[in-house]
């Protein structure tokens, strides 16, 4: 009864792919909303919706989380040579840039929208406008922003404490394939920000 | 005996059809693979010192008793999937719809139907529609041998407009105009009600639509217009 | 795992990750020079080739074997199916509000 | 390290589990499946409850229902979207894929555990979460969700909500928490199938191939499958729905520029799989039970296998049937309705491949067989009847009548109810060591067919009639109220009651058997698959030594094998 299958894949990154699947279709729902929405009306990208994100914030954002990617192949990398320090700062590297990424959007670009009146909860925005109106179709841009930016900020934090845990439970130098699996995870968040980025803030 | 309700639209003859068909082929089939169920259950019961066959069904000489029925189940669904294109876009596809003779635009709200008759000009979708809700004379009266149009809306949740004897129905979606059209081929008073969960009262959201001939429906239309239907605020 | 080591070949990711991030630059400059559909068919052919690139070298897909391929093409594909599936109809119907 | 870790530790039969460890945070399948078939059945009772009350409104309108009381248009609303919502979610699914599979998988293939049992462990406790936040939503003010299973938006957006209230104050509500338990089930499935696909692929006993796979685990897996690919989109749209409904957003909001219709696709993108990820595993278990007495293989097993794969594919693009009259694009619904067709093929095959496997055998109908026996006859009056609904021209009319009530009723009865009966008394020797009582088997087998078709099939009648659903009172109807359409409801609402009392023959059945049944040997049902090689009940970590296959799972009275009529996969 060996850990490994026929197909010669580890029984841990087989289940970690399979949840990485399931997690894409999740986002997928999200994206594939939001993109036929967005076919479906110009005023997305009015400067009122997403002509009013920051792009440059955006794009420094995405090189942060970018950078954070690299850290964790790093990391990996290192686990394969059995080097414990290098990997160990290297996944603490991670995790502080996930942080820095989350610090930006929950501390500057979230409050800086919410001032601009820009909130989740579109009840103040929409007060007594038009039904169908652009104001309203505005609201809904921003309510899909919150929603899909929120929910990729929440598989930051899984993500992080994830690493966290990895870098406990591989402490002794046991059990180090951990650092992929947990590796794999944070790609996933890279990967749907590729697509969350331009859908919000390039395409006006 | 029909299993279906009496008929009254020009479409409704025609499902009665598919369903006939589909009725038949389903039962034979049905019946088909029940009798073969029973026959090989009541032959093959365990008798003393009996010994099972060894059928694994994998080569062509076992397995063509079920690969030939099935080739005919696919033949059965084609025929079925025709004759369902047929019907569907006479009714559905607005493409092939007939030229309406009138419009009448139908809302859906909890828990009753309003029916709105263009106005003096004739036309709907403009200023002097006239609303007729439930309540006073909320009828909905369509003249007999006519095609009408029914632009279907909601003002507020999901409903669903379904009269059993025109044969077909459709969800009122709120933001959306679906338009259905019907051709009446008796006059009558036939019940329409709502089919889609629409909240508490859903149970109690019927209305008539009355069926009536030409003569009737200018001089319901004339009343209309004359204002001694009462309008009904928005 | 004893197979762990010799299960990848070594990659350089710096490369890597500056064709994501020359992508990147690419994407934005397309936003703020073109307009229209070639704007939005652009950004799009580039997100698509990100996509697949983080998918392939950072989460390492093209070293698994077909088995988990499969799985984490079907996840995309199934997707595109539904939104192939709904946008008739959500897109190509005006939306008209009854009071 | 901790103790889950050490694998010498946690499959050691000898070491000593606290009670805590044993029975409640277990690690171990086969109580883990206990625990999940337990809840599920105990929510089945509920959820069987809930159908006998409001299908005792509808024959005696304004009676007085014992445990309920008179009903209104809100509480039969409720009581029916939580009918269908346990039925499914909280009976079906546990008892179907995570009770069964977590029982079947690991002995089938001859391992000692799941592969990751402390995720095993935490899917059941989140499903129990969720079990717990519903049964808190049916308590809450203004009562539990009143929308219809499908929770339709606006309706289920709007419903006892209050804008200018507040996120708690709408988060405590029927409807935000119902859509809250769901979500919470949909992770625990989630993991829990995780755990079944790593384990099939990883962890088969030397030697077996996938075709020696028996075909229950191929279809629980592919069930598993579909239910990865399908769930991803409702969860999205569950979310947008809970948003909609505690912070006042718009997605569903047409006057926001929202779209109703856009829910319903997110849901039936889950809807329909989800049919089949039910089905599947229900198939998988008559498939196993047929062979077993017969005494003969089962009759074009790999074509078997190969048709399960196709429908669990063609399953994912067949949603939009169930909107044909919800104002689709009329194309779309076309190209839908070709699918549906398409997919009776496989199972046309499928069911023509059971019958046959009948000929020629040695048919010995004891209880499991009887049952699987059920299942095969019903489901094949569902399985017809799903035609009508699938063509798009004849759905127009059928559409939210009683005719799709008697349909789904007569799958999902078959399906979960036979099946999962089927399933019982064919594994409850293997989980407890003592045999079910045959005599009482039969009987509970025979009062549950009765009250099946007594009341199903009027329905269709009535059905095609055009009596549509979910009307609590059809005193409004005047061509609803005729004599035989009464008739009709009387005799459903007797056959819901008389399967409901039948079940108490089947909980006498399991607690006499369970303490005092005649004791069951290793192989009680002389079958050839590997959990019956482990003793009954199997020890923590279920096989002495690991076994070996050699064979496929149905090599019943193969020539080349002298002496029995069986072959057990682990024998040279």
């Amino acid at each position: 009864m060996s850990d490994v299958s026929i197909e010669r894949v580890p029984k841990g990154r087989l289940g970690v792919w399979f949840l990485i699947a399931g997690e894409l279709v999740i986002f997928g729902g999200f994206i594939a909303c939001y993109a036929l929405t967005r076919f479906e009306y110009p005023e997305f990208g009015s400067n009122e919706a997403a002509g009013a994100l920051n792009l440059w914030v955006g794009v420094i954002n995405t090189l942060i989380l970018l950078v954070s990617n690299w850290t964790m192949v790093v990391a990996h990398e290192a686990a394969l040579e059995k080097n414990l320090g290098k990997m160990k700062s290297f996944m603490w590297g991670t995790i502080i840039l996930g942080l820095v990424f989350l610090a930006i959007k929950l501390g500057y670009e979230w409050p800086h929208d919410i001032a601009e009146g820009h909130t989740i909860s579109s009840a103040k925005a929409i007060a007594g406008a038009e039904p169908g109106s652009e104001v309203m179709k505005v609201s809904l841009f921003w309510n899909y922003y919150f929603l899909m930016t929120g929910f990729h900020g929440l598989h930051i934090v899984v993500g992080s404490l994830t690493i966290f845990g990895v870098i406990v439970s591989t402490s002794k130098g046991e059990n180090l394939h951990r650092v992929e699996l947990a590796g794999a995870y944070w790609h996933l968040v890279e990967l749907v920000w590729v697509i969350l980025f331009p859908m919000f803030y390039l395409i006006k | 005996m029909s299993l279906l309700p009496e008929a009254y639209s020009s479409v409704a003859p025609e499902i009665g059809e598919l369903f006939n068909l589909i009725f038949v082929l389903t039962t034979v089939w049905g019946l088909i693979t029940a009798a073969a169920l029973f026959y090989g259950l009541f032959t093959s019961l365990k008798k003393q010192g009996g010994k099972a066959k060894y059928i694994t069904g994998e080569d062509w000489a076992q397995s063509k008793f079920i690969w030939i029925p099935l080739v005919l189940v696919v033949l059965c669904d084609f025929w079925i999937d025709v004759k369902t294109a047929h019907v569907w876009s006479m009714v559905e596809i607005v493409s092939e719809q007939p030229q309406g003779d009138y419009d009448i635009k139908i809302v859906g709200r909890q828990f009753y139907w309003e029916f709105v008759y263009p106005g003096p000009d004739g036309k709907l979708f403009t200023e002097d529609d006239v609303s007729v809700a439930d309540g006073n004379d909320g009828e909905l009266v369509i003249p007999v041998g006519k095609v009408v149009k029914l632009h279907l809306t909601s003002a507020d949740v999901l409903h669903s407009f379904f009269v059993r004897q025109f044969g077909f129905k459709n969800d009122v979606i709120p933001g959306r105009i679906i338009t259905r059209w019907v051709q009446a081929t008796k006059e009558g008073r036939i019940e329409l009600t709502c089919a889609e969960i629409c909240g508490p009262n859903h149970g109690t959201m019927r209305n008539w639509v009355k069926i009536v001939s030409q003569e009737e429906f200018d001089k319901f239309v004339k009343n209309l217009n004359s204002g001694e239907v009462a309008m009904v605020a928005q | 795992m004893a197979d762990e080591k010799d299960y990848h070949g070594k990659q350089n990711y710096v490369m890597i990750l500056g064709v994501i991030a020359v992508l990147l630059i690419g994407m934005v400059g397309i936003s703020i020079s073109m307009t229209g559909s070639n704007k939005v068919i652009g950004i799009v052919v580039l997100a698509a080739i990100q996509f697949y690139f983080v998918l392939t070298n950072l989460m390492h897909l093209k070293y698994e074997p077909a088995l988990v391929n499969l799985v984490a093409y079907l996840s995309v594909v199934f997707i595109l199916l539904w939104f192939f599936g709904v946008a008739p109809d959500t897109i190509m119907i005006p939306l008209t509000i009854t009071q | 390290m901790p103790w889950w870790r050490n694998k010498e530790i946690r499959m050691s039969a000898h070491h000593e589990q606290s009670f805590l460890s044993k029975y409640v945070f277990s690690l171990d399948h086969k109580y883990i499946a206990k625990q999940y078939t337990i809840t599920g059945i105990v929510f089945a009772f509920i959820g069987g409850l809930f159908a006998v009350a409001f299908r005792m409104q509808l024959a005696w309108p304004g009676m007085n229902i014992p445990l309920v009381g008179v009903l209104d248009g809100m509480k039969y609303n409720m009581l029916v979207t939580n009918h269908a919502m346990i039925m499914f979610f909280w009976a079906a699914m546990p008892i179907m894929i995570a009770g069964l599979g977590n029982f079947v998988i690991p002995l089938m293939i001859g391992t000692d555990d799941m592969a990751f049992p402390l995720l095993n462990m935490l899917s059941y406790w989140i499903f129990f979460l969720s079990a717990v936040v519903l049964v808190l939503s049916f308590l809450m003010p203004g009562g539990g969700a009143a929308t219809g299973w499908t929770m339709y938006p606006p309706l289920s957006a709007t419903q006892n909500i209050d804008p200018d209230a507040g996120l708690i104050k709408n988060l405590f509500t029927g409807g935000s928490l119902l859509i809250l338990a769901v979500a919470l089930e949909f992770a625990a499935i989630l993991l829990g199938g995780i755990n079944f696909l790593v384990t099939t692929i990883n962890m088969r006993a030397k030697g077996m191939k996938l075709m020696d796979v028996p075909v229950v685990i191929w279809m629980i897996d592919l069930a598993t499958v579909d239910f990865m690919f399908s769930v991803g989109p409702l969860v999205a749209g569950a979310v947008m729905l809970l948003f909609d409904r505690i912070f006042n957003t718009g997605f569903y909001d047409p006057a926001r520029g929202g779209d109703p219709i856009l829910f319903q696709h997110l849901f039936w993108f889950f809807g329909h799989p989800e049919v089949y990820v039910v089905l599947l595993p229900g198939l998988g278990i008559v498939s196993e039970i047929i062979p077993t007495f017969t005494r003969k293989p089962l009759f074009a097993q790999r074509w078997i296998i190969i048709m399960a794969v196709s429908s669990a594919f063609i399953a994912m693009i067949v949603w939009a049937h169930h909107q044909f009259v919800a104002g689709i694009d009329p194309r779309m619904a076309e190209f839908f309705s070709i699918t549906t067709i398409i997919i009776s093929i496989p199972f046309a095959f499928i069911m023509f491949a059971l019958v046959a496997s009948f000929f020629g055998g040695q048919i010995e109908i004891k209880t499991p067989m009887l049952w699987a026996l059920g299942f095969v006859v019903f489901f094949l009056v569902g399985g017809v009847t799903g035609i009508y609904n699938g063509s798009a021209g004849l759905d127009m009319y059928l559409h939210d009548t009683y005719f799709v009530v008697a349909h789904f009723h007569y799958t999902l009865i078959p399906i979960v109810f036979f099946g999962g009966m089927a399933g019982l008394y064919y594994w409850f020797p293997k989980s407890t060591g003592r045999m079910m009582n045959e005599g009482l088997g039969k009987l509970h087998f025979w009062l549950t067919a009765l009250g099946l078709n007594l009341f199903a099939f009027p329905l269709f009648f009535s059905g095609l009639n055009g009596e549509h659903r979910r009307i609590f009172d059809y005193a409004a109807y005047q061509p609803m109220m005729v004599d035989w359409i009464i008739n009709i409801r009387h005799m459903a609402t007797i056959g819901a009651i008389i399967i409901a009392a039948a079940q108490l023959i089947l909980f006498i059945n399991i607690i006499m058997s369970a303490s005092s049944g005649e004791k069951a040997g290793k192989n009680p049902w002389k079958a050839n698959t590997l959990e019956w090689v482990a003793d009954s009940p199997p020890p923590h970590g279920n096989f002495a030594t690991p076994p070996s296959c050699y064979r496929g799972p149905y090599e019943y009275s193969n020539p080349k094998r002298s002496g029995s009529d069986f072959w057990p996969q682990n024998e040279q």
